[in-house]
């Protein structure tokens, strides 16, 4: 049972491999086979899934071989709830990706769809990696393809968005290299073993200071890439100027990786260093929630728009994470799951338009739900979802962490529900002036074929099923929750045992 | 008694004579002969020496030194045949492609 | 019947899916009567609560399914159908029902019909379920969905912008309002701990000690979130825009059903209202305001929907002024009384409207002349019923009834004086609508006749405006007060004065509406030599509200927005391309100054140094293979020298 | 005798070796070569190793040969018309490093090596080579076999008219 999880991470590397060599310049069959690798992952994780048992204790399933023994790195893979969550979320998105790219991809079918897969196998192993130096390799090999599908397959700028990316993301990636080496070394030091072990490495007693700007490094890589405010100007380039599919990558499944670090690695590794950081990141969160709203307001471009809706959706998701508690973590881990399928499902819609009128900006569109009732139909649910609706999946996250984070501070909880405010009011302006209004220019617009209403049509079914009954969803995370709820009481009773 | 100095004595003259032919020969053809004598010479030293110690090591040796040179021959020889067919020489002076030019410059 | 429970808003929510998934292969006839047989699915549904004995039984309750789960908190999808439920269910679905059905006819032509009966039947779905919710969470998600589904009927002519942003509007002033209620919520939750309704009301009766800040500040932001809803001042702006809907939809929801959730979250929340008089003193003030403020508003009006649409937010001004004066049966009777008149009159005037080519303005409306006596008679039942003529109509008895309990209330004197003046403004205009609409329809039969399926709902409407006061008479009268009484478990009696006060409170109550209705017949007669009200740009301008936020906060917010682009571009990736510059600036200068001064002069020293060795050496190079022979023989013998040395 | 018959044959072998350095003829000094051979296939044989005597004669009198001169067949050589070595200036400085060699040999040969103990000629039977080769050296005979199918393919290659 518990290779399945390796076979996650190598079945679609492995059609890469293969695509390149078998159909290099075969684009229908390429197609087919990025189609039946993604599909075939997507069903091992459902069947993970089947077979996991949302009660259980720690993690249902783990893989430990050894890989580098002299320097203590082994190749240690585990699943618990939260990261079954978000797998069964990438080996979602992924053929969604791949089906949206159908047409629209014109140049290099079977390279793309070899990245794709590529991408895919680095986002797979980012979710499983329980050795702190296998998530660094995962980490990064997931940046590599990312790379190229924008700055190969991306728009106008696309040179310009890749390097941005690629500096910004590498820079926090190889902070928090550093931080894993000191780790390691303190470790070592301490216990006379040298491992990376994610296990071993949670319960090491770090000096003062160390552990703080450890823990700043881990945040420093994961912040860039939810991303957080200061550090957020990669995403609307990257995003605006990357592929459909690279921004459904982008948005969906990259951002949250970020998330998933801080969740994984920044707060049980350092949980007295991120308590004390936590106002900070909460804060930060806040500004990033607001600053993304108020900047999607005056965006022409729509994908642009979109990625800024992001970064304040994201800020949602640093503030719950960082109320830490009961509410508020489950909040914030639904809202990356409901976030992920929202937003990816907008990128197709803007990605669909795209390909009929070859334009983003709003300022060329207008009345467009009388030629496509259908697209403005499914935008207008996403655009929904994305605003907080009730009923649909965003609203269970952002109520969540709104409630929870409302036990820890007013005051921020009353700035992140303005914040909601504000995504009603840009995604409503956005909403009006795409789909309605009168017709602005008329190039031959088509509603939705078979294909993208089966893609929207998947999205839609999950968004629905997460708004209206998050509860099989929320059973996976209760214990994820209550690990990470558990490091917050040791250390308030710890420091009161100190204190006595 | 032929004493195993003498053997080598001689192995040393066909060494030597074959190593005369490819340094004063110009002709491709015969500096592979020339090479032929030398590597005959070497057998005759390694025959010798298997028999003056009773072993058979030697004519071991000698066996697997043919195979070499059949080898190596049979390459040189096609090696030959193309210079010929490309360069129409078999001349070794005209062959010096491989001449450094200072007047060309570094690569 | 506590099994039944999720019909009442299932039926519809399920029909809605239905029309959605299924209704490109169904024509119109199919989904209108789909629709009506969903929302009569509803309404039967509760009739047969109603006969069950649910009007006096304990509360029915249902729970669907759990919702959410976080640990110990799992809020479900439940209904609770007590009184006030009841109530609000009924009205709902009875009024939804009878709009349904006058929706057939009058969307026959359009061609949207599809997008229309989903999000009508959604949101008579997202109404019952608001009302039948008992837990927070879940009446926030009805609150919400009917936002939705308001919002996209009142744009529902999309193509038209000013419509398009008329919906914008709407939801996102409803939305400022709900981000209080969403607080109000977050704030009891994080003192308790749960949302279920039952479990709140009695934690809070038990924890929070009266008049305490916590339970202040709990109430004004849930009453907050009544504003938006329900368009008080200052959150008013959005309803006369909304009046770009269709005019069912503006029956239903802008005047009869969504626009009085706030009344009845309110009364739903009455008992940690009562907690705080201050907050229900600013209920009662701001309701007080209202009235005021959409009377006289409805007065300067030239647009027919819009004088019903300033009338409405003066209405439900009413309802706050008995709710924060605790008089939550009274509000709720005046709740279902208004329903009933106000959708009598917003249909009304949808046919009159429709027949005379989607003209407005009642100037013109009533130049035409041509209405038929059938409306004629019903925009004269439901005006005099607005008006609260006395004895006959149902309008009457309701807000006597709150007029009546507003007087011993604190500053009860001074709000009394002004819901007073508001039955005489609120009589003035629409009898001047009434009379500028009808005053030539002597002259002509009707023009188009009215569809027989748009009869119906206007005679049973009409007859209940009228009819329907009689179940509570005013204080001190000899008929039965079979309302106060039923709702006695929910709310307690409301006080009245003695009852000598009561009387000549009632005598003059009783006589303003005629009085101004005498007073619209002058003013009528002097309006059409071109008379002018004072003050009527202002008042026509809902006293200049919409400007006043279009400057300040729509443009302050863009320009915010604005600012903080300028901020991005400037800062950020300004400054990223700053120490970009600064980069390549470094990178030139170590290309001129040291590679090219330092380490280009240093490496062609090396290079012509090698270059000379090179030439000295490469004569050995000839690539002459007999001189390579005797350079290897030469190293040979050196080699073999050197050994034997 | 014995004796003899072996400085005879050495005398031999040396001088057509030393004829090939001075001919003119490319068949003459394919044929001095062959005589050369043939020679010391037969010091061979003297030494006490028929095996190699008879595989001298069949592979490099007998194949070696024929490849020489159907090369020189081929490519229609004539005499050639090179100054010869002892005519040309250039002949004295290899002559001379040739003879150094020489010497150095023969003094390396005299003053190292011991006295044969044993003065019969000990003839080493095929039987024992094949056990030695098919022994201990079974894993370079299966080398040298690659060696040369490696060298088959090689010729075959450079042998093709239009080359990848």
């Amino acid at each position: 049972m518990m290779y399945w999880l390796s076979v996650l991470i190598f079945l679609p590397l492995s059609g890469a491999l293969l695509i390149v060599l078998a159909w290099h310049n075969n684009v229908v069959m390429a197609r087919r086979a990025a189609l039946l690798f993604s599909a075939a992952e997507l069903l091992i994780a459902l069947g993970l899934w089947w077979f996991a048992n949302p009660g259980s204790d720690g993690y249902m399933y783990i893989v430990r071989a050894s890989w580098i023994p002299s320097m203590g790195i082994q190749f240690l893979l585990g699943m618990d709830g939260l990261s079954l969550l978000l797998v069964l979320l990438t080996a979602l998105l992924i053929p969604i990706a791949i089906l949206v790219s159908w047409h629209s991809i014109k140049l290099h079918w079977p390279v793309f769809a070899a990245l794709l897969l590529a991408t895919e196998a680095g986002i797979m192993g980012v979710f499983l990696a329980l050795d702190l130096i296998l998530f660094y390799v995962f980490w990064e090999l997931m940046l590599v393809p990312m790379y190229f599908l924008i700055g190969i397959w991306g728009h106008e700028r696309r040179l310009y968005a890749a390097y941005k990316f690629f500096l910004f993301t590498l820079t926090g990636s190889l902070l928090m290299l550093v931080s894993i080496l000191g780790l390691y070394f303190i470790h070592g030091e301490q216990t006379g073993t040298y491992t990376f072990d994610y296990f071993a490495l949670l319960h090491t007693d770090l000096p003062d200071n160390t552990g703080m700007w450890l823990m700043l490094g881990f945040f420093a890589a994961f912040a860039v890439k939810i991303p957080v405010f200061p550090v957020h100007s990669w995403l609307p380039d990257a995003h605006t100027e990357a592929p459909t599919a690279g921004s459904i990558i982008l948005a969906g499944l990259l951002l949250k990786t970020g998330a998933y670090g801080l969740l994984r690695f920044c707060l049980p590794l350092f949980p007295e260093d991120s308590l004390e950081f936590a106002p900070f990141a909460m804060a930060l969160g806040v500004v990033g929630i607001l600053y993304g709203a108020f900047l999607a307001l005056v965006q022409e471009d729509l994908k642009r728009l979109i990625a800024y809706s992001s970064i304040s959706h994201l800020g949602f998701v640093v503030l719950g994470i960082y109320a830490w508690n009961q509410e508020s973590l489950h909040g914030a881990m639904i809202l990356i799951l409901a976030h992920g399928i929202t937003t990816s499902a907008m990128f197709a819609i803007v990605g669909m338009l795209e390909e009929r009128s070859h334009t983003r900006l709003l300022s060329r569109m207008g009345g467009l739900l009388l030629p496509m009732p259908r697209l403005g139909t499914m935008l207008l649910l996403f655009t929904l979802s994305a605003m907080g609706m009730p009923g649909l999946a965003n609203f269970v996250g952002e109520f969540l962490v709104l409630a929870g984070v409302y036990q820890i501070s007013a005051s921020f909880a009353i700035a992140g529900a303005m914040g909601i405010v504000a995504g009603a009011i840009y995604l409503l302006w956005m909403y009006q002036r795409a789909m309605l209004g009168e017709v602005n220019e008329s190039p031959a617009w088509r509603d939705l074929d078979l294909r993208e209403l089966s893609v929207l049509a998947i999205l839609t079914i999950l968004v629905l099923w997460l708004g209206l009954y998050p509860a099989p969803f929320l059973d996976y995370l209760q214990n994820p929750t209550d690990t990470i709820i558990e490091l917050n009481t040791v250390v308030i009773t710890g420091t009161e045992d100190a204190s006595h | 008694m032929i004493p195993l100095s003498h053997s080598l004595i001689i192995a040393a003259l066909l060494f030597t004579l074959g190593l005369l032919i490819i340094m004063l020969r110009r002709e491709l053809l015969f500096i592979l002969m020339g090479l032929e004598v030398m590597f005959n010479g070497a057998a005759l030293t390694a025959i010798a020496a298997g028999q003056y110690w009773t072993n058979a090591d030697g004519q071991v040796l000698t066996i697997f030194l043919t195979v070499v040179t059949a080898a190596e021959l049979a390459i040189a020889l096609i090696l030959v045949w193309l210079v010929f067919e490309r360069l129409n020489t078999t001349r070794a002076d005209n062959l010096k492609l491989l001449k450094d030019n200072i007047d060309r410059g570094p690569p | 019947m506590n099994q039944l429970l999720w019909l009442i808003p299932g039926a519809p929510i399920l029909s809605a899916l239905i029309i959605v998934l299924l209704g490109g292969f169904l024509r119109y006839r199919h989904i209108a009567v789909l629709a009506s047989c969903a929302a009569a699915a509803a309404f039967l549904t509760v009739l047969l609560a109603w006969l069950n004995g649910a009007a006096n039984a304990q509360p029915l309750q249902q729970t669907v399914y759990t919702w959410v789960a976080v640990g110990d908190w799992r809020p479900t999808v439940g209904l609770m159908l007590d009184r006030i439920s009841l109530v609000m269910v009924s009205v709902v679905s009875g009024v939804g029902l009878l709009i349904h059905l006058y929706s057939i006819a009058f969307m026959a032509k359009d061609n949207d019909y599809r997008r229309y009966y989903f999000f009508l039947n959604l949101f008579l779905g997202g109404m019952l379920l608001l009302v039948l919710a008992d837990n927070l969470l879940l009446l926030y998600l009805g609150w919400e969905l009917v936002g939705l589904c308001s919002f996209a009927l009142i744009g529902f002519w999309y193509r038209d912008p000013v419509r398009a942003s008329a919906g914008r509007k709407a939801f996102i002033t409803t939305r400022i309002g709900d981000l209080s209620l969403a607080l109000g919520i977050f704030l009891l939750f994080s003192q308790f701990n749960t949302l279920s309704l039952p479990v709140l009301f009695d934690a809070i009766s038990e924890q929070w000690q009266p008049n305490s800040q916590l339970a202040a500040i709990t109430a004004f932001m849930i009453f907050a979130g009544a504003v938006g809803k329900s368009a008080q001042i200052p959150l008013q702006v959005w309803l006369p825009d909304a009046m770009a809907g269709p005019s069912p939809v503006s029956a239903l929801i802008h005047a009869a059903t969504m626009v009085t959730a706030g009344v009845y979250l309110i009364a739903r929340m009455h008992p940690l209202f009562e907690l705080t008089p201050l907050v229900q003193w600013t209920v009662a003030a701001i309701g007080a305001v209202t009235i005021l403020y959409g009377a006289s508003s409805a007065l300067a009006q030239n647009d027919l929907k819009r004088v019903l649409a300033y009338s409405t937010i003066s209405q439900i001004g009413y309802m706050f002024l008995a709710l924060g004066c605790g008089a939550y049966a009274f509000a709720l009777f005046h709740l279902v009384t208004h329903a009933f008149f106000k959708s009598l009159l917003f249909l009304t005037a949808g046919a009159i409207i429709q027949a005379n080519n989607h003209e407005h303005d009642i100037h013109r409306l009533g130049s035409h002349g041509g209405h038929s006596l059938l409306m004629h008679g019903c925009f004269l039942v439901g005006a005099a019923s607005l008006a609260g003529i006395p004895v006959i109509t149902a309008g009457f008895y309701s807000k006597e009834a709150i007029l009546t309990t507003v007087w011993p209330a604190s500053t009860g004197q001074l709000l009394w004086v002004i819901a007073a003046l508001g039955t005489l403004v609120t009589s003035i205009y629409i009898f001047r609508t009434y009379f500028l609409l009808f005053q030539n329809s002597q002259k002509a039969v009707s023009i188009s006749p009215v569809n027989r399926m748009m009869v119906w709902p206007l005679f049973i409407l009409a007859l209940l405006s009228i009819t329907a006061g009689f179940v509570e008479f005013p204080a001190g009268w000899p008929g039965p007060q079979l309302w106060s009484t039923w709702l006695e478990n929910e709310f307690g009696t409301a006080t009245h004065p003695p009852l000598a006060t009561v009387y000549v409170l009632q005598l003059i109550a009783s006589l303003l509406p005629l009085l101004g209705a005498g007073i619209a017949f002058l003013l009528v007669r002097r309006e059409k030599t071109g008379y002018r009200l004072p003050l009527s740009d202002f008042l026509r301008d809902g006293w200049k509200f919409d400007a006043t936020y279009k400057i300040v906060l729509v443009g302050g917010y863009f320009r915010l927005a604005h600012f903080f682009k300028l901020i991005e571009s400037l800062l950020i990736d300004a400054m990223l391309h700053k120490m970009t510059r600064g980069y390549k600036v470094f990178a030139t200068y170590c290309r001129t100054g040291f590679e090219y001064g330092v380490l280009n002069r240093g490496l062609n020293g090396l290079l012509s140094g090698l270059r000379f060795g090179h030439a000295q050496l490469s004569t050995a190079q000839n690539g002459l293979l007999n001189r390579y022979a005797l350079m290897i023989c030469a190293g040979a013998v050196f080699l073999l020298g050197y050994w034997l040395w | 005798m014995y004796e003899i018959i072996f400085y005879l044959t050495a005398a031999v072998t040396v001088l057509a070796a030393g004829s090939i350095l001075i001919v003119r003829n490319p068949i003459h000094a394919a044929l001095y070569l062959v005589i050369a051979l043939l020679a010391l296939a037969l010091l061979f044989f003297l030494l006490g190793a028929p095996l190699l005597a008879a595989l001298q004669v069949m592979i490099y009198a007998g194949a070696i040969m024929v490849l020489f001169l159907f090369l020189i067949m081929v490519m229609n050589l004539r005499p050639t018309q090179e100054q010869l070595p002892f005519l040309s200036a250039g002949w004295k400085v290899p002559a001379f490093l040739a003879l150094i060699l020489w010497l150095e040999l023969l003094v390396l040969f005299f003053g190292l090596l011991p006295e044969p103990a044993d003065e019969t000629i000990t003839v080493i039977e095929p039987k024992v080579v094949g056990e030695s080769l098919f022994g201990p050296y079974l894993l370079v005979v299966e080398a040298a076999a690659i060696l040369l199918l490696a060298a088959l393919i090689a010729v075959l290659y450079l042998s093709r008219k239009k080359r990848l």
